[in-house]
């Protein structure tokens, strides 16, 4: 069932944009929405806030993500979910939230929440389209850069061990570049801290009929896309390899 | 009770086989389903190329029905070696195909039987793929062409799945009896559109797609009661199966086993849950094997 | 907003007529419809002699479809000139007639202009009603011939009704636009069966019956928009239309006016309900008047 | 949609036959279903018990109801709905409800519910099926017959009247044949007396499509079965015209 909302906000730092909407719908944190409008493909996007108010806050970086930067208070999108197993948060106290990139976009609703939050980015000004979030946030964050021009400089994995030295945590709630899931996720299996990830794959149903979006025999869309420590541990496509659009298998890198 | 079956020659543990086109591009999503309690699993439809299929959007599901335009994506017969392996370890796999020529229907056949297929599915009733898939299975001698070429190239059994989306279905399936077809397969999905208001447009990219679930049961039971009254080949039943009871449609209407795509939406347990139905049923109502139900509904 | 819309020559206050076997066996009924808010109302189809229909169960619905065998029960063209008398004195009837010949249709359509109506409908699309229905309507020689001989028979518009259980719905259509119909009707129902298991057999008396409500849509909508590319002649939109969104589906696929049957099981306001949503729905997107919005999809 | 009930009871006297099933479904005195087995038509049926246990009772009278008839303990039956509008009990206490012949069927809820009940049937025997109901009735019962041979001696209009001499009511609740409808309609009428009054007519789908079942332009089975006095004053064919199932007008006799 796809409902077709109007947009009610829109703002845009460099190449990051958000546009909020009114939808009806119960969201967890960490569920995605296939979002489409006339002249673009349909693409799945999380929703970066699950409250009356949803919104969803992308990276422009190519044709069907520009068309939608492109759309203005009052243009209409299709948006077809909630897909999709959401982040379970078991213990608020001790659980840390970990967003990279633009994959800071998912966590927003926990950071909004009051879980402490780790945000991690190449520069600052990349950072700019969480920092009202971060400002307004009840929880403890911290933010780190790659290049350090904002707050501690290091990437994600460097943030979480940092943080780690001054605080317990029983469990990591992460999404950003597969790359740095792969090795905060060894960092979790190493360091015995549970950990559930969401990760991404090339997306068509969005709801688990049509297997393109495999990573081993796990839907990404259905099963997914936020997975479990011990789920991510057994799959072997992990880091590794990717599924074109035909169901290609084909090697990271 | 006795859940086995058989498709011709092909015995089966159970009536329950996964349909083609639902969480089987990948060899570990068909190893899946097959461990998830289905007696065999048909394929992806797979073609010569690779194919990324239509764009997206491309599929849609609403309460009862999911209309889909997919396209056939496919990695290609060759790469498509890797995910049979995988999934032929595993248990039973159909290996579905489709084509433009007889010619090439026999090759990616051949190619499926030497990956270890118990049998191959010709798709013949794709009605979203342009010059693939209906407009060949809605002409008796073209039909008939196929399944010949294709028999001659094998030697594991032949399915050919039909269109409903014509009124001389039964034509359709006596050619395939008449050129030693294995059995049939009804339904496909039925040839559909839907138009988003507030756009003014068709959702899907390719405006047309196909329609599946719930909705189609009717017609799919309708499909295979009719077959059986035309044909002696053994039938498969497809379209709209979520319970054991709608499974039980399609076997008393005449199908030796039943194929389930859409409602692995709702969950993978559906396999086991309608083999569970199935059980208690025939215990209830008095049928010591499923092969006692096939056609029951013609007497 | 302007709800007026017309089918050729016909004029419409709305574009919602009711579908022809709902609530239209007596003229009571069609006038209740007509109070209700439809600008026309279809007749059931009458043919020369009363007919009772098959035997009870005849009907079954579901969540998400009906399906019936009526078999086309009425009481006969003569007889049914009462009915029309007081349906004709509260609005706009379409009469629809079946028939087995082309001669024997144009009497009946010469019938129902003498009786008042300002259309006449051609039953060829009945999936269950053996010689007259489908079997008639995908010839498109006969559906020419029959279209033909009615149109020289009769001044009032000639609509052809079609059945989408055919692979040449557009060859169909244009037999009709070549004969010089005035509009084309789609959907009628898709053949279809429900089987009970518990006892073994179809539920319909009739064994197969045809397949209505929102289930068909996106078939419906599918075959307008089909037939809305190969003819320029109007359609009329029919099939699963329960809301104003669906009907808007119809209207952007190609249709001049739609028609609501099995929705009325919900309730006699869904006349209004629906074009209260065209009017709101026309006021939010801009849409001046219904015409503007036929066949937009297709741009 | 239609459920499959097995058979739990069944009871018989003289060619009124009563068969009982477990079927989940909330039902309001008055409402019908349609009853179907293999080797028989469809035919609607009002239920005479609601409660957990439902039960249809029915005139063997042709061939549909005689192969219900030989329906036993454990046979299966097939039920579509309930349909149609049953009564509505405005005040308990002011209430009549009166059954004649087989029509007592439907009003045998409302009497094992406690309202004051009225049955009339032509001779002793036809009321057999009834009594055990009446023994264990909580509000008053009377009978009558037409033969006297039990009860009173007179019909259900006469036996209403006799009724009306002891106490007051403000509403007649009443189902049974046309004609006797047809005057207790009148009388009501006459004597400013509510009523609501269950009707029959040929049917099809049973759920308001087919239009068989037409009273003027009332649906008995969507509309009804049950029409207020108000409705029924407007019917011009009531108590004179039937539709046969071609859905010619019949007129009565
Ligand atoms: C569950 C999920 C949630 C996501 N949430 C966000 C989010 O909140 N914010 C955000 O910026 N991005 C998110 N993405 C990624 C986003 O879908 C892509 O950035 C977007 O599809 C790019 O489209 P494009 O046409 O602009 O770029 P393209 O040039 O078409 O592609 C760029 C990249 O995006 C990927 N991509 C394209 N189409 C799809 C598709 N249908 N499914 C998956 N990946 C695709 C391509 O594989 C490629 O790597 C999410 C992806 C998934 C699977
Ligand atoms: C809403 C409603 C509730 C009813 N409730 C009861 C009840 O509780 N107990 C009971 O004994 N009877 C009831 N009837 C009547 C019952 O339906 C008929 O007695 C039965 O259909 C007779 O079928 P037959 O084949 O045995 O007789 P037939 O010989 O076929 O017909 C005998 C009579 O029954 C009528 N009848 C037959 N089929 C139908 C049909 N499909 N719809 C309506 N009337 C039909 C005929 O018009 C004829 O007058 C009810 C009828 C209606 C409309
Ligand atoms: C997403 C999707 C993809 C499909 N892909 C194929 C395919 O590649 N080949 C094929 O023969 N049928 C394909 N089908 C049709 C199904 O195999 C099946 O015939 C149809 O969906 C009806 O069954 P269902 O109602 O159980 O889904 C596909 C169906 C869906 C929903
Ligand atoms: C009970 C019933 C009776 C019907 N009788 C007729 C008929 O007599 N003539 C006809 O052309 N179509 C008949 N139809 C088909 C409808 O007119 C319509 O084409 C079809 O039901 C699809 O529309 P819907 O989904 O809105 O019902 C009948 C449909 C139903 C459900
Ligand atoms: S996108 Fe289709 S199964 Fe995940
Ligand atoms: S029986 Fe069909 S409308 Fe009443």
């Amino acid at each position: 069932m796809n409902d077709v909302v109007a947009v009610t906000g829109k703002s845009r730092s460099g190449d990051i944009c958000s546009l909020s909407f009114d939808w009806d719908r119960t969201v967890e944190p960490g569920q995605f929405v296939m979002v489409w409008a006339p002249g673009m493909e349909e693409i799945p996007l999380s929703l970066s806030s699950v409250g009356d108010v949803k919104s969803i806050t992308f990276r422009i970086i190519g044709k069907d993500t520009e068309a939608l930067g492109a759309k203005e208070t009052g243009d209409r999108l299709s948006i077809r979910g909630p897909y999709g197993r959401g982040y379970k948060v078991n213990d608020r106290k001790r659980t840390l939230v970990v967003g990279g990139g633009i994959g800071i976009a998912p966590v927003l609703p926990m950071m909004a929440d009051g879980l402490d939050t780790a945000l991690a980015a190449r520069s600052a000004g990349e950072l700019d389209f969480a920092l009202p979030a971060a400002d307004k946030a009840t929880g403890k964050t911290w933010i780190s850069t790659d290049d350090g021009s904002m707050g501690f400089c290091g990437n994600a994995v460097q943030l979480v061990k940092e943080i780690l030295k001054e605080r317990e945590y029983d469990e990591i709630l992460a999404c950003g570049p597969e790359i740095m899931l792969f090795f905060l996720h060894k960092f979790c299996v190493e360091n015995g801290i549970k950990c559930q990830m969401s990760l991404e794959r090339y997306m068509k149903c969005g709801c688990g009929i049509c297997g393109s979006c495999m990573i081993d025999d796990k839907r990404v869309c259905a099963d997914g896309p936020v997975f479990t420590c011990g789920e991510i541990s057994g799959m072997k496509d992990f880091g590794h390899a990717n599924r074109d659009p035909c169901g290609t298998r084909v090697l990271f890198r | 009770m006795d859940l086995r079956t058989s498709v011709g020659s092909l015995a089966l543990d159970n009536p329950c086989i996964l349909a083609s086109g639902i969480m089987d591009e990948t060899g570990e999503g068909m190893a899946r389903i097959l461990r998830a309690g289905a007696a065999a699993v048909v394929s992806k439809s797979v073609g010569t190329g690779p194919n990324p299929g239509h764009a997206n959007p491309n599929f849609i599901e609403e309460e009862a029905f999911c209309l889909n335009a997919m396209g056939l994506p496919n990695p290609g017969i060759k790469v498509y070696a890797e995910e049979m392996r995988t999934a032929v370890a595993c248990g039973r796999v159909i290996g579905s195909v489709y084509a433009s020529s007889p010619e090439e229907f026999a090759e990616l056949a051949g190619c499926m039987e030497d990956y270890g297929a118990c049998a191959v599915e010709l798709n013949l009733s794709c009605p979203h793929a342009a010059g693939y898939g209906m407009e060949v299975g809605t002409d008796p001698h073209m039909v008939k062409r196929i399944v010949s070429v294709v028999k001659d190239a094998v030697s594991i059994p032949v399915w050919a799945k039909l269109t409903p989306n014509t009124h001389i279905l039964k034509d359709i399936g006596k050619a395939v009896e008449e050129a030693e077809g294995d059995a049939i397969v009804a339904i496909n999905t039925l040839r559909a559109m839907k138009i988003i208001p507030e756009f003014g447009r068709p959702f899907l990219s390719n405006r047309f797609g196909g329609l599946s679930g719930s909705a189609i049961r009717p017609v799919g039971v309708r499909a295979v009661y009719d077959l059986y009254s035309a044909v002696t080949i053994p039938i498969v039943g497809v379209g709209g199966i979520c319970s054991h009871r709608d499974a039980l449609e399609y076997i008393m209407a005449g199908a030796s086993a039943v194929q389930i795509g859409t409602a692995v939406l709702k969950g993978l347990d559906v396999f086991s849950k309608v083999n569970e139905g199935l059980r208690d049923f025939m215990r209830e109502y008095g049928y010591p094997s499923v092969k006692d139900m096939v056609g029951v509904a013609h007497e």
